[in-house]
């Protein structure tokens, strides 16, 4: 972590912790949509993430394709956390969920069950229905949901460690649109909410921040940027910003302007 | 011979065989991967008792790149 | 510089250039409202700032107020920018000019010519006016404008050295009202662009660099935070971050949601 | 309906048909909130809707409440919507949609689940439970809902004759926070989509029917405003307004400025 | 005017008085670019305007393009407007504003002093000096301006009839991009204040009029619609749900619910 | 002597009643209210047929205003 | 002969003539026109009083759409 | 007797005086201000030659804190 950021967090910021597993980080990244696996490497490297999330797909037996992403990721270093993205019903999900338990030996994983293929929105239904399974099958469950509150506080008395609430649509960059419903879930919930999906840019995970959530989780944002090392970069530093920003409290905003100037000991 | 289902694509196999034996033909590392045998996961530690038969579906995964 | 974004903008941001003389921070601070000469100074470090802004206002010879600030801001840290803070005609702003120079050895001098007393929005003919005596004086005229382009091309025409337009009023944490307007003035300005006032929280700081401007001068939401330390470093991480997502090119924004997992090699 | 509105709606507009039956108006109003029912009897009238909602509750046996709703609002001229305002569960809302049936001596039905206290947002779990039931015994159901995709796909599927997403929270005022869902819920959807709820002042009703949706429906807009006749009349015109160019078709807009006045033809 | 305005407006709105002459609608509406004159007049009079802006420019006189505007529009009808569009100097502005009054009859002219061919962003120091000599000309100055409040309150000084603050560049239809300097203008100018360009889409404009401004001037959003004689309507009844809900004044928003229906009364 | 829950609030009647006389009683007219007798909703036709018993549960309701 | 700039074109007229015969000849109607001659205003009463010269400027202008 | 009008307050002084002694009387060290004179800026160097006469007006200035 930075110098500057340690200094600021050191005094501040115990860092993020869910289920009892404390990250320095409050910036999760995923690991999907990158050119080539040198650059996902060292922007995952810029951002400081220490929970990446990882998918659990077939092994091409063709070998066309390169290996696994555990090859490049140093299981030292980084927390690899399961996904069980592109499941469609809570069935699906499931399996996905006890594969990734298999290959990642961790009770760790992010639920997603998605319920609409054009926008990828979550399927709150059934994911509350998978969650509560999985949490009896001894799962320490992040479910990913949309930023509705009521579906949000049941699936923290169904037993997940962490509710992932999105900004905006997965890969839209839409940035957070409601900031009301998330920080109302913010205020409502014990557990740690970590906004996932929708940052677009800096100044998103910034004000998302700002809003007193735990942390954030995003993929598309720093991969299909430009130049993913600056913007992981950036997407660190942000968070950081964000995150010390709420926490030092920001001053009222007012539509009459106050000098910052004296306005005595002027000259006749 | 055995007709085996394995990430979808039909394979046969000229006599029985361990799921071990199997991952080796199939140049994969035990350590690499989970096996899926008939929708259900086998500990890595049986890979080398269990032995498929012929009908068997196979899933065999591994982490990729997710968001 | 934090590590982290020295690593971040060593290779990228060679900072700020202002009429020759380059500043490492393209954070500038003001030293207005603190609730203490300490806390000021230890906010202004926090932020990474070197350019802070002062004003020029009669020694109080009854000294019931403390001294000037001077005793307070190493000079040899940081670079300290006399403006004509509270002055409303062009002649005023011209007389606190000449003082500034005087009194701090420099021909910087941040012009603000204001129109307004409720608004404290500036006089853009008077300060236009001013701008040009003051550069026929030899003063390097940094001018603190709206953000009205036409106006900025002029003091740009007229020979200052940077232009200034506000997000939006001092000291009303408004944030980036019209990011139309600034984007504009950058695009088409060859002098530096550095927005002064408005900014409220690190989200603004960040949003407005992100717009590609080449720095940011704030006081009030540093100084009226809750606690000026921790904000002044959330608004120098905020526009390190902003300015490298700006350099690193944000993904592009749509309301069709992308998948951020493959689509393929899922079971049967 | 206006003249101007008749002029411009006549060939354009069939008006919102819900369940085979077809309103004038495509506003809906609720009758609650309001200082008396002079007031509330003009107000309904200046905003030229049809269909009001009404709530089921005791009678007041000790005389100290004025007499029910249906004293003042004329069958012949008002469609009377019960709604389950108040309900927190599918039982609950159930036992009033019946009682609300056999008092209107209509099939129609506003399914309202309240979640959570505080914000009034709805249980969308509880809210398809409910309205599946609901269905089954013949109701026609038009379902309160959140700006969730996938919670409006299925109540369509369900048998819901419409879907009510909210624009914000009950009461709150604060308009169309999140334009995106509710433009893709009406992409999507078959039923008559709308929106309820959240509705603050004219201009928020105007950009609601610009996203494409069928309807609206408010309360609190019109009943808290300090003049509820003359915001009655603005909905009115508002809620035309902008279906009007909904279906006239906006021109782009551009970040570019494009001259309304021809460039030719100047004098030397 | 519509039925449903009429009844609205009469007792609450007088019209919008600029210099002496009132105007029965406080839409104002240009004349350009406009597929045919046809379909001009029919957007126009589905406008509800009688003030429209019309252009100074040479004869053709090889009649390839078609005749001048007056002999489409009934002067009985509408009171035309004269202004300085493309005009980059006061000197230039000047003399359309001569010919402008030759040929129309009038003292009233929509001063346009053009300081950016991209933007098409006025230049404020010449306005200013137009605006100066015009009025000791006699004329009547309607001054297109942009949203600063201090050249709006010189503009005022030197006396023109109205000033015109633009809600965002001309063509554009970003709509009010910045409301709070709008409302200061209103809030601090005498003669009316008309928002002249910018404008997209009718929720834009009944924005704009919440804002409490005196009438609104737009031409693209009109002709660059899909189908402008709708949107000429919607604009109709936009500007007066806007003046509406402004007098009506709209309900606080919160970020509370508070339900619509009652709370007492529930059944055990 | 017949004690009944009406509204929530206790009430009782000398001697055996129709929900007619009851709502006769409460100055109700039959056609403002809906009568739910033990949660099962009463049809109007009935109400001069249908008698309280000791112990019954009435909720009397009607439209108010709402949103 | 005589030569004018009329609407920023060289144009020649054989012999004197009012302003008011070149709008005529332009087919013009002076009631629909405004005449500026050498960047001066011309009062429609004197169109048929002033006479062009050799050199003179005209603009002959009128409304169009703007906005 | 000598009037001075120091920082908008009047001041008398006995008899002539620098401003350097000015200065000291108000017990301000000349290198942390700067003095205007009568609407001119007073170099540093001459703060010690220059002498205060009777209506003079001073500015006695220096940096406070500002945005």
């Amino acid at each position: 972590m930075s110098e500057a950021s340690q200094g600021a967090e050191a005094p501040t910021d115990p860092g993020l912790t869910v289920a009892g597993r404390t990250f320095r980080s409050r910036l999760m990244v995923g690991t999907g949509k990158y050119a080539d696996n040198a650059t996902m490497i060292r922007a995952i490297e810029a951002s400081g993430a220490e929970v990446v999330t990882v998918a659990v797909r077939r092994v091409d037996l063709d070998r066309t394709k390169e290996e696994g992403v555990l090859y490049h990721l140093d299981p030292e270093r980084f927390f690899l956390l399961p996904n069980t993205a592109g499941c469609y019903t809570a069935k699906e999900a499931i399996r996905y969920a006890r594969l990734g338990r298999a290959a990642g030996m961790t009770d760790f994983v992010k639920l997603e069950v998605i319920g609409d293929e054009n926008t990828l929105l979550p399927d709150l239904h059934a994911t509350l229905e998978a969650a509560r399974i999985l949490v009896d099958e001894g799962f320490k469950v992040m479910a990913y949901t949309t930023d509705d509150l009521v579906t949000a506080l049941r699936l923290e008395d169904a037993g997940c460690v962490a509710v992932m609430p999105l900004a905006s649509p997965i890969g839209s960059g839409l940035g957070l649109v409601n900031p009301f419903y998330i920080r109302e879930i913010k205020r409502r919930l014990q557990v740690p909410v970590i906004v996932d999906a929708g940052v677009g840019t800096a100044s998103d995970a910034c004000v998302t921040m700002e809003q007193g959530v735990d942390g954030l989780l995003m993929n598309t944002a720093i991969a299909a940027a430009r130049d993913p090392i600056s913007m992981g970069r950036a997407m660190r530093l942000a968070t950081e910003a964000g995150r010390l920003a709420f926490l030092a409290g920001r001053m009222p905003s007012r539509e009459m302007a106050v000098p910052s100037s004296p306005t005595t000991g002027m000259l006749d | 011979m055995i007709r085996l289902r394995v990430n979808g694509k039909e394979r046969t196999m000229d006599g029985p065989a361990t799921v071990q034996e199997l991952l080796h033909d199939l140049k994969l590392h035990p350590a690499t991967v989970v096996v899926e045998l008939n929708e259900e996961i086998l500990d890595r530690e049986r890979l080398s008792e269990v032995r498929v038969k012929d009908g068997d579906q196979l899933e065999l995964v591994h982490f990729v790149g997710g968001g």
